[in-house]
């Protein structure tokens, strides 16, 4: 088989697939009626135009490099994690309860505990399915699936029954305490002398995500268990020759995609919200696995495509306020984007080998 | 003059027949990727022969029978069956025109029944009832005409090999074919099973049937066929009469330079027992009892080899011994190591490695490497949790890169690219990054699975000359293969295995091939003395192969 | 001057109810005035505050919202932006710059309530709330009121369709239980479930029973078929806030009660062969009563639990 | 219990399991193919979504179940290709059809309807006609199977009974032909059917083909049988239950009929008593709502009978790599 350049491989072909994406998604927008280009204009105005825009845009990036990293240690582990979904779900209940728990006099104190709080309880969620899959064999894509469900279901009861407080009609937790306000970007800017945005959710959630790139950069590719993880995602029998215990690798790759699933929640819960609502993960555990698609699991590439992801989020709220074009448009474009870059990779890539194969001999 | 030279000029039909051949290939030409497989080959069979196809691993063999059997598009070249060109383009007109094939890998769907894969494809008609019963009056004539006895209503995953290959023949035949390719059909079979196959054949021939057969095992092939092609490196080389050749002749024009085909050896000097195993037993999870109280030991500086059809536990015994038996089997008995017990239950393969247990599997590919890792990555696979390669809590890669570095010097391995992806190595190449790897890790026990399985000549030499500096260098060497050939040229001992059980020990210069044979197939004491061997005149006889690795 | 905007809550603005008589509301001022609004529909919780701060920031003014669930959201944007003046429906948020507005729903239910007894044959009547929070278990508070008033003998079924927001959106398990209600002797479905009640007034009107609308006029969507619609006069408030425009008035709370004509039971053509005099009558006296304070309706937001069953 | 609430619970269960069993057997001709298919709730959904919009325009329910196993199908075309044409991931294409019916429905919906991805409602002839069973009222008498037969068996819409007709017509298609034979074959070893001279790609574009079929009138019967219209994310789950069934079931067409009938009993139970109250403890709604979910995964987990899927499912058949 004629191997593409890596360059190619890594750059090029995402690039056509997204292109593809993109184009399709225009005829979508033609075909309701309204102007592809406008429609765009506003996207770009509205999340990368202002520091207001990009102060969203950062913020659902953040959520997207947490959920996109966990689908891709789970991915470099050879298991399909659908369940970000419900362990940040469950993260958001671990960092509710922690900032609930205690008067917490600084951010700085509150947020350590919370960050513990957010990844124990998504892996604590993770860990079943992960289990199930090591022992039992059942598929972890269906039983992240029906965790996710189950999540939504619990989170929903100990909303209304446990955490709501009296005389609340809102599933959703009381106000955190006033110390566990996260620094947003504007208020660091702004302590370093910089006027940049204001009233954006975008928070120090932000360079936690970074950090953890960096952190899931060096497990991967230095750590031995990073060797053993890959080992395993792409060989089961070899992993077993070589002394890597498929039940430990499965249950700790899984464990650590809940845990950066649930940090998530460090960003929505305790730096946006301050407070845990019904529902507040909003499909970023899903958006997760397009963004791993497209960063080919590293997290380079995680880290730019939760970027495209917070501006295709950030756009599209902009798109709903300023036009006639629904939100879910941005569904639509999610939904093309995963099948361009994810299923649909060979479309692009054997047209694109022909072609290399053709001026290399 | 080299060996090709010696033959060239014969690629002429060795016989003319007035009829047309059965079969006429010219200028075939396949690649895959970069690979070329087939360059412009032709080959005539003639009609009502047994036809040898030999060749190292990876010469093409099996690539150019799937094109005659439509089963990959050549990118050049014609197909003329009977004389005429038959239009082959998929599996279903090669059926049509009277071809059949088994593969080296059956095509069967293990959870049908026999008589369910043989319609398949073939039915009569839309509802399966009318084709069910005619099939099974077919299967019973076929059964009696040319030995071919199983039962039709056998789910075929509970079917021995043997029968499974007999269920690709009945499926040939009940689709009328008058040429019949087998790919590699004796390499999972008995020598009995051999024998009956063979006795197929010939059946098969007296009915005018065309048979190719390709072998990677010389002595079958001056066996059974009537002519021989020889390919390499995606050519065929030679096509001659069997009759005229030697096995020596066939294994230069395989390679093309002259072969050694004996391993020199000094006689062992065998210290202290190394490995003692201790009425082993292990159920699989499925219920299945794999090892039947195993008793073995292997001192320091002897080979100890295990002969046997690959399925009668020595699969589960090397993984229990290296320490990655199958999650849920139930493993009975003691093994020891040096004097000391090792752990049956939660065993762990890096566990024995520390306790001085390398390993090289049976299966490179699936087991031994990470296709994908480059080949600095796969020096160090088993071995990455050593101290030695770590630096804090991460691995210290460079260090790691520079050893890599250092032994595919040492091992001649090609291309001498340690960032190159294992799967981008030829096989035997492949093989060499295993070996040095678990050879430079100096155990104390080597256990060696398959060592030369898809290896070319030059390299199954050297790693052979490899074992036996280990074992001379004292270490206990405890050795796997189906190949009798390895084992009797390797072994200083030899046991033989059959159905989780050890049938017997020789020594390798007071036994045959015939007698371990014998006992591979479960006939206790191995029946016949050594002396005699087999009435007919079997290539075994020759001193020279029967310690020889072909 | 700068245009007023909306924001519906999650049911949307099609519900067929609560979001949808706001709708009917800013329309009705669009059409009187010629002006124009900004709108917006939430697809999750977590979008509010970006909603309202966006909307702030692009300087519409007044903001309307539908719904409780905005309460907490405001509370932490509006003092961020002092000039824009916010509107809440449904629930009471403090604030220099907020207007809240809370109806008695308790009341409407009531009159529903009193309707649906005395329509009753089978002695059985029914309940389908949507999400299962203190605002609707009011309604249904108010509905049994109204039910035993007429005959403390009869029974009242209670459903509510789910614990998330998805509940205010689930025709068909709202049609599934109406199904069971009838089934268990149910001749009177009263369903204060957003959109989640349109399955419930078709299933009622496919099994040859009746049902009950809430929030907006519903009686056209089964003509002969619903019996009422529990309305409340979301339309009223946000076409008064809209009306208002950036003047509208500012930490107060309106009470929109019987009195006020705030809340009440739709009577039109579409119900009128279901309606008899002695049921128009009950209905009037009771909300007479209740409009002089004669009759006290329990908001089981009071003490959080209802007196009857 | 008395028995009235028994065959109302019953007759529930019957309606709730219809979608969910053919879905279930769309997915088993998909997975016994080989071709995993977890996009079955985005067929479901568009194909609502096309019923009750052709419904709604045309006011036949015919057209309207025509649109829907269309555009399921256009779904079902764009899995084939990803997952036989170009060797895709399937698990991938399923995740990003799903996102897609999503997307899509609410988009289309509003643009055409303005009600917010609604659908308008479906009246009269636009939706599925309930079909009193012959003797049902003679019958309704006798006691015990009368009333079972009266109000539970009969008075379902035609999705109902095809659906349950479907169930001993896929055993029949699977175990009795040709075509079934080679399906089989093809998902647990294409390479099989391949040297036996048929078309593996044909094989699988057939199965994603009937897939697709059913899907949409899963789809036209939630839309048009179950409820009057669409509503945005109508589907709510059912394609990833289905698609637990199918497991629990092993992929095969009896036991999918007991799978869905369960799971449909759950939710039929869940509805009639929303919460349990067991004396000391209640059991909330939310667990009676999870409760198949939970379900599945402890199936999976095996306790039950461990699956043994397809064995070439999930993997493109690759001749030459
Ligand atoms: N499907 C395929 N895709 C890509 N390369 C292939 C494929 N099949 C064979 N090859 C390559 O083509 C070459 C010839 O392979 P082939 O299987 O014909 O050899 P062979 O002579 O039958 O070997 P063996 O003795 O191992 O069976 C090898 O290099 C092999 O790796
Ligand atoms: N499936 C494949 N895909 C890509 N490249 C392949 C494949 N199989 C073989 N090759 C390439 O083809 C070349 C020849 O491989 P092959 O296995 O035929 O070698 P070989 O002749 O058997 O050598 P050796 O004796 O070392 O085993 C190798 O360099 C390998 O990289
Ligand atoms: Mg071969
Ligand atoms: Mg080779």
């Amino acid at each position: 088989m004629t191997r593409l350049p890596r360059w190619a491989d890594l750059i090029l072909t995402p690039l056509i697939s997204l292109a593809l994406a993109f184009a399709i998604s225009a005829v979508v927008i033609l075909a309701i009626g309204q102007d592809p280009w406008a429609a765009l204009k506003t996207m770009v105005t509205g999340a990368v135009g202002s520091s207001y825009g990009w102060g969203y845009t950062l913020y659902y990036a953040t959520n997207f490099i947490f959920t996109g990293l966990a689908v891709a240690v789970a991915a470099h582990a050879g298991l399909f994690n659908i369940g970000a979904e419900g362990q940040a779900t469950l993260g958001g209940l671990g960092v509710a309860l922690v900032c609930l728990a205690l008067p917490w006099p600084h951010w700085a104190l509150a947020l350590p505990a919370a960050m513990l709080g957010g990844a124990l309880f998504g892996a604590a969620w993770a860990l079943i399915p992960a289990w199930l899959q090591a022992k039992r064999g059942s598929h972890v894509v269906i039983t992240t699936i029906m965790f996710n469900f189950i999540a939504a279901a619990l989170l929903n009861w100990v909303l209304v029954n446990v955490l709501r407080p009296p005389g609340s009609q809102d599933p959703a937790t009381a106000n955190f305490p006033a110390g566990t306000h996260l620094p947003t970007l504007s208020d660091m800017a702004g302590a370093i002398g910089v006027q940049w945005g204001k009233a954006t959710p975008a928070n120090v959630s932000f360079l936690i995500a970074i950090a953890a790139c960096l952190l899931v950069w060096l497990l991967i590719w230095r750590t031995p268990l990073g060797y053993e993880i890959r080992a395993f995602g792409k060989s089961e029998r070899a992993a077993r020759y070589a002394g890597i215990s498929p039940v430990r690798i499965t249950v700790v790759a899984m464990l650590i995609s809940g845990a950066l699933a649930g940090l998530m929640a460090v960003n929505n819960v305790m730096g946006e919200a301050g407070r845990l609502v019904l529902n507040n993960v909003e499909g970023a555990g899903f958006i997760g696995i397009a963004v791993a698609l497209m960063g080919r699991n590293h997290p380079l590439g995680i880290f730019l495509a939760a970027l495209l992801f917070g501006f295709l989020y950030q756009g599209g709220a902009e798109l709903a306020l300023f036009s006639n074009i629904p939100r879910e448009l941005i569904t639509v474009i999610q939904a093309l984007v995963i099948l361009f870059t994810g299923a649909l990779d060979n479309m692009v890539r054997m047209p694109l080998e022909r072609l290399f194969g053709r001026r290399a001999g | 003059m080299t060996a090709t030279d010696s033959v060239a000029g014969r690629h002429a039909a060795p016989e003319t027949a007035s009829v047309a051949p059965a079969i006429e290939l010219r200028g075939i030409s396949k690649a895959f990727g970069p690979v070329q497989a087939n360059k412009d080959i032709s080959m005539t069979v003639p009609r009502g022969t047994i036809h040898g196809i030999v060749g190292e691993n990876g010469a093409g063999k099996s690539t150019l029978m799937s094109i005659l059997y439509g089963f990959y598009r050549p990118d050049a070249g014609q197909i003329l069956i009977g004389g005429r060109d038959a239009g082959i383009t998929d599996s279903q007109s090669a059926i049509r025109a009277g071809i059949g094939m088994v593969f080296q890998h059956f095509k069967l769907v293990p959870n049908m029944t026999v008589l369910e894969n043989v319609i398949l494809g073939a039915e009569d008609s839309a509802l399966l009832a009318p084709s069910l019963s005619r099939a099974r009056g077919e299967l019973r004539r076929l059964a009696e005409e040319y030995e071919l006895q199983v039962d039709p209503d056998a789910v075929v995953e509970t079917l021995s090999v043997g029968h499974q290959q007999r269920v690709e023949i009945l499926k040939a035949l009940y689709r009328h074919a008058d040429i019949l390719i087998l790919d590699e059909p004796t390499g999972v079979l008995t020598p009995a099973e051999a024998e009956h196959l063979f006795r197929i054949l010939r059946g098969l021939r007296e009915q005018g049937k065309t048979i190719i057969v390709i072998t990677h095992k010389l002595r079958e092939v001056m066996e059974i066929t009537d002519n021989v092609s020889v390919m390499r490196r995606g050519e065929m080389v030679a096509t001659v009469r069997t009759a005229d050749t030697s096995p020596e002749q066939l294994a230069e024009l395989m390679v093309g330079r002259k072969v050694l085909l004996r391993v020199d050896k000094a006689p062992a000097r065998p210290g202290a027992p190394v490995l003692e195993v201790v009425r082993l037993e292990m159920v699989d999870r499925t219920g299945v009892t794999r090892l039947r109280g195993v008793d073995l030991t292997v001192r320091a500086g002897e080979i100890v080899g295990i002969a046997g059809v690959s399925g009668n536990g020595q699969t589960q015994l090397m993984e229990i011994l290296g320490g990655y038996a199958e999650p849920g089997a139930r493993v009975t008995g003691a093994v020891r190591m040096n004097g000391a017990d090792l752990p049956l239950t939660r065993t762990d393969a890096a566990a024995r490695r520390r306790a001085g247990i390398g390993n090289i599997p049976e299966d490179r590919q699936v087991e031994g490497l990470i296709m994908d890792f480059s080949c600095w990555e796969n020096t160090v696979f088993g071995h990455h949790r050593d101290p030695e390669y770590q630096s804090g809590p991460l691995m210290d890669n460079d260090r790691v890169r520079q050893r890599a570095e250092r032994l595919i010097a040492q091992f001649d391995v090609r291309p001498a690219n340690c960032h190159l992806a294992a799967r981008n190595f030829s096989g035997g190449n492949q093989q060499k990054i295993v070996v040095a790897r678990e050879i430079e890790e100096k155990p104390a026990l080597l256990l060696v699975g398959q060592p030369t399985r898809g290896v070319d000549i030059g390299a199954i030499e050297f790693i052979h000359r490899r074992l036996i500096e280990m074992r001379d260098a004292g270490a206990a060497i405890l050795l796997v293969s189906v190949e009798l050939d390895e084992i009797m040229g390797l072994s200083d001992r030899i046991v033989v295995m059959f159905d989780g059980r050890i049938m017997g020990e020789r020594q390798p210069d007071q036994t045959s091939a015939a007698e371990l044979g014998m006992l591979m197939a479960g006939v206790e004491g191995g029946g016949i003395p050594p002396a005699q061997g087999q009435p007919r005149a079997h290539p075994d006889a020759r001193p020279d192969l029967a310690k020889g690795i072909l | 001057a700068a245009d007023p905007a909306l924001i519906y809550d999650l049911g949307g603005k099609f519900d067929k109810s609560f979001n949808e008589a706001a709708y009917a509301g800013a329309e009705k001022w669009k059409a009187e005035t010629g002006g124009t609004y900004k709108e917006l529909e939430m697809q999750s919780e977590a979008q509010r505050e970006q909603a309202l701060r966006r909307l702030a920031e692009t300087g519409a003014n007044p903001i309307v919202m539908t719904g409780f669930a905005f309460a907490e959201v405001l509370k932490k944007v509006a003092p961020d932006y002092p000039d824009t003046r916010f509107v809440i429906i449904d629930s009471a948020v403090e604030g220099a710059n907020v207007q809240s507005n809370l109806f008695a729903d308790e009341q409407g239910s009531y009159l529903a309530g009193v309707m649906a007894g005395m329509a009753t044959k089978t002695k059985t009547v029914g309940f389908i709330g949507g999400m299962d929070v203190p605002l609707i278990r009011n309604f249904a508070c108010g509905y049994v009121q109204g039910v035993k008033s007429v005959d403390p003998a009869i029974k009242v079924l209670q459903n509510m369709t789910g614990t998330t927001p998805a509940a205010w959106n689930d025709p068909v398990k709202g049609g599934e239980l109406a199904k069971a209600q009838k089934a268990q002797g149910a001749d009177v479905i009263y369903a204060a479930a957003g959109g989640t009640g349109i399955g419930v007034l078709q299933a009622a009107a496919d099994e040859g029973i009746l049902s009950i609308g809430v929030d907006s006029n519903q009686n056209h969507l089964h003509p002969g078929k619903v019996l009422t619609s529990a309305i409340k006069r979301v339309d009223t408030a946000v076409y008064d806030a809209f009306k208002a425009g950036t003047e509208v008035e500012v930490g107060k709370t309106n009470i929109w009660d019987v009195a006020h004509d705030g809340v009440g039971v739709a009577m039109d053509d579409n119900n009128k062969p279901l309606v008899s005099d002695e049921m128009a009558k009950a209905v009037e006296d009771a909300r007479a009563k209740i409009a002089s304070g004669e009759l006290k309706v329990v908001n089981y937001n009071t003490g959080n639990a209802c007196p009857v069953q | 219990m008395d028995y009235a609430t028994v065959l109302q619970i019953l007759d529930s269960a019957l309606r709730l399991m219809t979608p969910l069993l053919l879905a279930c057997l769309a997915g088993l001709f998909s997975e016994r193919s080989g071709i995993f298919d977890i996009g079955l709730e985005g067929k479901m959904l568009i194909a609502a979504f096309a019923a009750g919009a052709a419904g709604a325009l045309t006011g036949s329910v015919w057209l309207g179940l025509g649109a829907a196993v269309l555009a399921s199908l256009a779904l079902a075309a764009i899995h084939g290709m990803t997952a036989i044409t170009f060797r895709g991931n399937q698990l991938i294409s399923g995740v990003a059809i799903n996102f897609l019916a999503s997307g899509l429905t609410v988009l289309l919906g509003q643009s055409w309807f303005g009600l917010g991805g609604r659908t308008p409602a479906l009246e009269g002839g636009a939706r599925f006609a309930t079909i009193t069973l012959p003797g049902a009222e003679a019958l309704r008498g006798v006691p015990v199977v009368g009333p079972l037969y009266a109000e539970v068996l009969s008075g379902h819409t035609l999705p109902v009974y095809v659906a349950l007709a479907l169930v001993p017509a896929t055993w029949w298609l699977l175990y009795r032909t040709r075509f079934g034979l080679r399906l089989r074959a093809v998902g647990d070893n294409p390479a099989s059917v391949d040297t036996a001279g048929v078309s593996v790609v044909r094989l699988r574009w057939a199965a994603v083909a009937i897939t697709g079929v059913l899907c949409g009138l899963a789809g036209a019967y939630l839309a048009a049988g179950l409820s009057a219209g669409f509503v945005k994310e109508m589907t709510a789950g059912r394609g990833y239950i289905a698609l637990a069934a199918l497991i629990f079931a092993n992929w095969m067409p009896w036991r999918a009929l007991g799978a869905t009938f369960l799971f449909g009993l759950m939710e039929a139970v869940a509805n009639r008593y929303p919460e349990i109250d067991l004396g000391p403890v209640t059991i909330p709604s939310m667990f009676m709502s999870a409760l198949p979910y939970i379900l599945t995964v402890i199936i999976l987990a095996g306790f039950i009978g461990r699956a043994t899927p397809p064995r070439a499912g999930g993997e493109p058949y690759v001749k030459e790599r």
